[in-house]
């Protein structure tokens, strides 16, 4: 089991502010990533770096080997990393089915002339990506709202089409941007238990919340971030009972 | 010295061009909507005066008075026509919606005033001051004067009073603004009304010192206008004024080194070069 | 209604294009008057024009409003090289691939710019494309226009009547449709929508968004050089007067009329606009006055267009800061839960 | 559902608009006893309105003088007026409604070059006259026998301008040019060059603009620093207004300044005011109270159109007058074709814009007058002979 994902001394400043300061962080293959954190610690300023959608004012990331750093996120995306929003960014007009078909954007190998034409790459690629989606939103229970438009579906439902969107990609690994925000406690089971089987099935995941509870359950290893720096990094257990962290999340005195 | 004399010359016009951009970003600030019909506000502010030398004889300041009142009237029926309804749609909506206002007012006023190229009175007539060879007319040094005094007075204006600062969080965000007790619509109506009266002032001005007033006369100005706020960066006041001397200069400098003909190339030159370097404009802020 | 209409439309799809293609071919032994067929070609003109703009402008969300900029340079392309005796059959396609080329080269220095910025720039284009067409009179006879631009040779006639030129229109309309239908059910079209429904979490699938913009304004500008380069041989005589920016919002009306991101959207929107004009024709001056009231009606009672559904509405977003009604629904949403 | 009730209203106030508009002229070809009808394009609504406006009350009141005076061989003539907004497209299907209407026996129009070139073939095709009071493209007329042009190529304005107003009577040695960037406006400045060429006159500054242009002050900057004695103007009254003020407030005052396109416009007179004192033109026609009828042609326009005569205006009322006089010389052998054949070989004629005699091409070769403002008023100063 190798690192995937690395960072190296990442800060990003937003003027004055230094929302991300000097953090390294690795993960490793196959497992469950945790980054916690109270609001406004920078966790997704992080995101947004590791992912390409922000450049860093410092630092680099790797990946699988690889100095992703300054990549635009499309390529970033091409090269196995996928990615799900704080606030839900679905495409809202448009089906369920169309939502995880674009997630297989980067399989596709069809161009303007193959879709004018009808050429055997574009039959082969619309029978393929038809094929995956389908299955992949049966793997998720999502079959029954498959052309349903995607703006119309209950909370909980948008998560996980946005999720499948993202497994669409085949990522190596797969960034949660607080993917249990907003749902009941059944909801938050489910995801959890969802999560551990993507684990079981081969994917990477990191995964952003504040919920300690989510976090703790789910997570192999589990980095705290405050203030933009990290302040303690280690297994559940570990995190814990760190002093910092508590005293961070709950103010001082206060014990788990 | 002849560069200097352009220099002058496009000076003088681009501070026609800020006129007319300054009431078009304070609408843009306020509504928050891009407008095609703020040169048919300039061309009825105009009109307006037309008929108030014909009626009431030669008074400008009062012309003017009576031009910002017009044009703020005409404002609220654009308000309630093109914007009130559509201020969380999709900002396409109220666009169209302002191009087919802007159809109708030409229209009516082919109609109503005619079609003809119609003169105003002279004010200061013959009188200027000389720098170097170049002459400056009264007309023109007012033109400067009052768009220093309106970009001074409007910033005053938003950082001050109650009123402006009302504007001023409605323009930066209309949720937040609400959330705070600030009625939104109102706001944005007297925002636009404002802005609007500018215009109006701005047509005046720009009748009288041109000497036409005509029914198709706002097509380029509203276009000028609209490219001097974006040029100077998005609700920006000062900016906005900037951006229009700049445009006047350009083109004059334009012509004095190539043709005539040339004029907008270069003020659309201009518009795109900035855009691509520096989309936010050349004093706006990021990220908008 | 729409979508009952839809529903109808998808179960017999085949006999429905069938008969449309039928009563299309037709359409010209049934009308004696060329006029009305003059009409019709004019209607046919703006169907691939506001087609192409809706390509841009509703499929991927970016915002061109100087649209008549890409069809002077197909109509000049067409007009300047007919005139050295190139064959015109093959002129209607170089024009549209000169057009797209200049597409591209519009496109890429502004792919960065959204909204109103992309907005005025394409203004700002079309304003200087056509005053260069103005002054550049070595190249495109400036203010002297092109007189004698040649029809084709069509089936041994060579003949701008209108009877004769309905079926070039048609069949390039249906060419232009045939492959804007095949291109949005594609990998591209998909690509297009995901940037205009949400370009950030596009981006995060691994679309490029740089490229299909950019492959997304080559594809409306080569419709749009098509579309100018037909109308050329027909009316004959072309100048630049014929560009102005008045133009470029007719078609952009025709399209959010019709109903933008929509295939049938700008099909409905040019009959629509170019019928109301002419039957208002009796009106005599205040026949813009009912087409001025008539556009601002239509926002007000059917913001989303005649053949537009709630999907189209959104199309623009790109435009609009607020994500509109939708965002207010999602709001009560949570508010509920 | 008032919505839904609305769109439905909207579709069927639509479908019916349709059938109206086909309808109509569904009705049974042929000529209707007692009536002769006369097409006119004229762009009564957009950019040109003022010139449309002006189309449509000049050619109405020829109608009605002839009619009053008893018609065409008796009959009754009547107008159809439609309006082209400027657009050649719109005129074509124009073109395509006047040709189809049997009736229709020859045509008055357009006011732009562009609507014109775009409707000859069509005009061609179908064997009737186009006579258009105003279209100035020195390839117009040309096009083929059945296109007349009546406000005259600047073939011979534009020598005439050069040679006799500009250097004869005013003596100018040094000549800047601004002229308006359209068809009309660069062959009107072609011509004046290539006059000025023949004489040796200089020409120091040649720059042009694009129609709806106000501020002048950088041309004329740049012209001054060429140092002419005289500008001439190749532009229409508003911009010659504009222009004269722009010059009078650079204190430029020791040029003078003639005009080809304007004529004697009252209008120039009414904006410019102290401005344009002193400046000369050329012009085809000028209406003095010793002309009675012109005269009488001139009040009565003016209170029905509520704007002061312009050239164009004058030149469509003679269009319809010739085409009328055309009619009534064929009597009842007037057809499409044979108008086209009488205009051609009419040598007659004279109207308001003074004599009407078309070259092989079908244009006019006018002769013109000088006139100048003195006193606030058009004062005329050479005739017709001037240039003998």
């Amino acid at each position: 089991m190798g690192v995937l994902l690395q960072t190296k001394n990442i800060s990003k400043y937003y003027g004055g502010i230094k929302a991300v300061q000097n953090i390294d962080m690795q993960v490793e293959e196959g497992e469950i990533f945790g980054i916690i954190g109270p609001n406004g610690a920078g966790k997704t300023s992080f995101f947004n770096v590791c992912t390409g959608n922000l450049l860093p004012n410092g630092g680099e990331v790797w990946f699988n080997g690889k100095n992703i750093t300054g990549m635009r996120p499309a390529k970033i995306a091409t090269l196995g990393v996928a990615r799900t929003f704080q606030n839900i960014q679905l495409f809202n007009f448009m089906t369920v089915l169309e939502n995880v078909k674009i997630g297989f954007h980067t399989h596709e190998k069809t161009n303007i002339l193959d879709a004018i034409l009808h050429t055997k790459r574009y039959k082969e690629d619309e029978r393929l990506t038809h094929e995956k989606a389908v299955n992949l939103i049966e793997r998720l229970g999502l079959a029954k709202e498959s052309d349903n438009l995607a703006g119309n579906l209950a909370y909980g439902v948008q998560r996980r089409v946005e999720i499948a969107r993202a497994l669409a990609l085949n990522p190596k690994i797969l960034l949660l941007d607080e993917p249990a925000a907003g749902m009941n406690p059944i909801e938050t089971k489910e995801l959890s238990d969802f999560i551990k089987q993507l684990r079981n099935d081969g994917h990477t995941i990191i995964v952003i919340e504040h919920d300690m509870k989510f976090v703790m359950n789910l997570c192999d290893k589990i980095m705290v971030i405050n203030f933009g720096k990290k302040i303690c990094e280690g297994g559940p257990d570990h995190v814990k009972s760190d002093k910092e962290v508590n005293e961070a999340y709950f103010g001082k005195g206060t014990t788990f | 010295m002849y560069l200097l004399e352009q220099l002058i010359n496009g000076i003088c016009q681009g501070s026609i061009y800020a006129l007319m951009a300054i009431g078009y970003a304070v609408i843009y600030g306020v509504v928050g909507l891009v407008t095609f019909t703020y040169g048919e506000i300039i061309m009825m502010g105009s009109f307006s005066a037309f008929y108030y030398f014909i009626l009431f004889g030669d008074n400008l300041f009062f012309a003017l008075i009576a031009g910002f009142i017009t044009a703020a009237v005409v404002g609220i029926v654009v308000h309630k026509v093109c914007y009130q309804r559509f201020l969380d749609a999709p900002r396409y909506i109220s666009l169209i919606c302002t191009i087919g206002m802007s159809m109708f007012l030409k229209n009516f006023a082919t109609i109503v005033f005619g079609s003809e190229m119609k003169g105003m009175p002279a004010f200061f007539a013959g009188k200027f001051i000389e720098i170097g060879t170049i002459r400056v007319g009264y007309m023109q040094l007012l033109i400067i004067g009052v768009v220093i005094a309106l970009s001074l007075v409007l910033t005053i204006y938003l950082k001050k009073t109650r009123m402006g600062m009302k504007l001023r969080a409605v323009s930066q965000d209309k949720k937040a603004a609400a959330l705070v007790g600030i009625n939104v619509k109102t706001t944005t109506l007297i925002g636009n009304c404002i802005g609007c009266g500018l215009g109006g002032v701005a047509g005046i001005l720009l009748g009288v010192y041109y000497n036409s007033v005509l029914p198709t006369m706002g097509g380029m100005a509203g276009l000028k206008a609209f490219s001097s706020m974006v040029l100077g960066g998005l609700g920006s006041i000062s900016g906005a004024a900037i951006g229009g001397v700049l445009i006047g200069v350009v083109e004059n400098l334009g012509i004095a080194l190539t043709s005539s003909g040339l004029r907008d190339v270069f003020a659309f030159l201009l518009l795109v070069l900035v855009l691509v370097i520096r989309p936010q404009g050349l004093f706006g802020k990021k990220g908008n | 209604m729409t979508e009952k209409l839809k529903t109808f439309y998808n179960k017999r799809k085949t006999i429905i294009l069938l008969v449309l293609f039928a009563m299309a071919i037709a359409l010209p032994f049934l009308i004696e008057k060329g006029s009305v067929m003059s009409l019709i070609v004019r209607i046919m003109f703006y169907i691939i024009l506001a087609s192409s703009l809706n390509i841009i402008n509703g499929y991927s969300g970016q915002f061109n409003i100087g649209h008549a900029g890409f069809v002077l340079i197909g109509s000049y392309t067409l007009s300047i090289l007919a005139q050295l005796g190139w064959p015109i059959w093959v002129l209607y396609i170089l024009a549209g691939v000169v057009t797209s080329i200049i597409g591209l080269i519009i496109a890429l220095p502004t792919l960065r710019l959204r909204g109103i910025y992309l907005a005025l720039v394409t203004l700002g284009f079309s304003e200087i494309l056509r005053l260069i067409a103005l002054n550049w009179t070595g190249l495109t006879g400036g203010p002297m226009g092109i007189k004698g631009i040649p029809a084709p040779w069509f089936f041994g006639l060579r003949s701008t009547a209108p009877h004769n030129y309905y079926f070039i229109v048609l069949f390039f309309v249906i060419i232009c449709l045939f492959t804007s239908y095949r291109v949005i059910n594609s990998k591209v079209g998909r690509a297009w929508m995901s940037i205009r429904e949400d370009d950030h979490a596009a981006m995060s699938l691994g679309v490029d968004i740089r490229k299909y913009k950019a492959i997304n304004f080559m594809f409306g500008a080569f419709w749009a050089g098509v579309g100018g380069a037909l109308m050329a041989p027909f009316y004959t005589f072309i100048d630049s007067s014929m560009f102005s920016l008045d133009e470029g919002f007719n078609i952009l009306s025709m399209v959010i009329i019709g109903g933008q991101g929509t295939l049938i959207g700008p099909v409905v929107g040019s009959v629509v606009v170019n019928l109301t004009t002419e039957i208002f024709r009796f009106a005599d001056e205040a026949r813009l006055l009912i087409y001025a009231i008539m556009i601002m009606a239509m926002m007000w009672i059917r913001p989303q267009g005649l053949a537009g559904t709630s999907r189209s509405v959104i199309a623009n977003r790109s435009l609009g800061k607020e994500r509109g009604t939708f965002l207010k629904k999602l709001l009560k949403k949570k508010e509920v839960k | 559902m008032l919505k839904k009730v609305l769109v439905i209203v909207m579709c069927l106030s639509l479908l019916v608009g349709v059938f109206a508009a086909c309808g109509d002229k569904a009705e049974e070809p042929g000529e209707v006893a007692g009536v002769i009808k006369i097409g006119v394009a004229a762009p009564i609504t957009g950019n040109f309105a003022e010139y449309g406006k002006g189309f449509d009350v000049a050619t109405q009141m020829a109608a009605d003088k002839i009619n009053a005076a008893g018609g065409i061989n008796g009959k009754t003539l009547e107008l159809v007026v439609m309006d082209s907004k400027g657009d050649a497209k719109e005129a074509t299907d124009i073109a395509r409604k006047f040709t189809e209407d049997s009736e229709i026996i020859g045509v008055v129009g357009d006011f732009s070059s562009t609507c014109c070139m775009a409707t000859a073939p069509i005009y061609t095709e179908a064997k009737m006259v186009q006579l258009s009071p105003t279209a100035s493209h020195p390839d117009y007329a040309g096009m083929s026998e059945y296109m007349f042009g009546v406000m005259g190529r600047q073939d011979a304005e534009g020598p005439f301008v050069a040679q006799y107003l500009a250097a004869k009577y005013l003596g100018a040695e040094k000549l800047a040019i601004i002229y308006l960037n359209n068809d009309w406006g660069v062959s009107a400045q072609s011509n004046i060059v290539k006059g000025a060429d023949e004489i040796g006159l200089d020409i120091v500054a040649l720059e042009n603009f694009v129609d709806g242009e106000k501020d002048f002050t950088a041309t004329l900057t740049k012209i001054r620093q060429t140092n002419p004695d005289t500008i001439c103007l190749v532009m229409f009254y508003n911009e010659v207004s504009i222009i004269a003020k722009q010059i009078a407030q650079m204190g430029w005052d020791d040029v003078q300044i003639c005009a080809l396109g304007p004529g004697t416009s009252e209008q120039i007179i009414e904006l410019g005011g102290a401005d344009v004192e002193g400046i000369a033109t050329s012009t085809p026609f000028y209406v003095t109270e010793s002309d009675p009828v012109a005269w009488a042609f001139k009040t009565e326009f003016e209170s029905k159109a509520g704007f002061t005569l312009n050239v164009h205006s004058a030149c469509a009322y003679d269009a319809v007058m010739m085409m009328a006089k055309a009619i009534e010389n064929l009597g009842d052998n007037a057809s499409r074709e044979a108008i086209a054949g009488e205009l051609a070989s009419m040598k007659d004629f004279v109207g308001i814009t003074g004599p009407i005699i078309f070259t092989a091409d079908g244009d006019v070769f006018r002769k013109y007058k000088i006139a100048q403002i003195e006193d606030g008023q058009w004062v005329q100063k050479t005739d017709y002979d001037y240039a003998d």
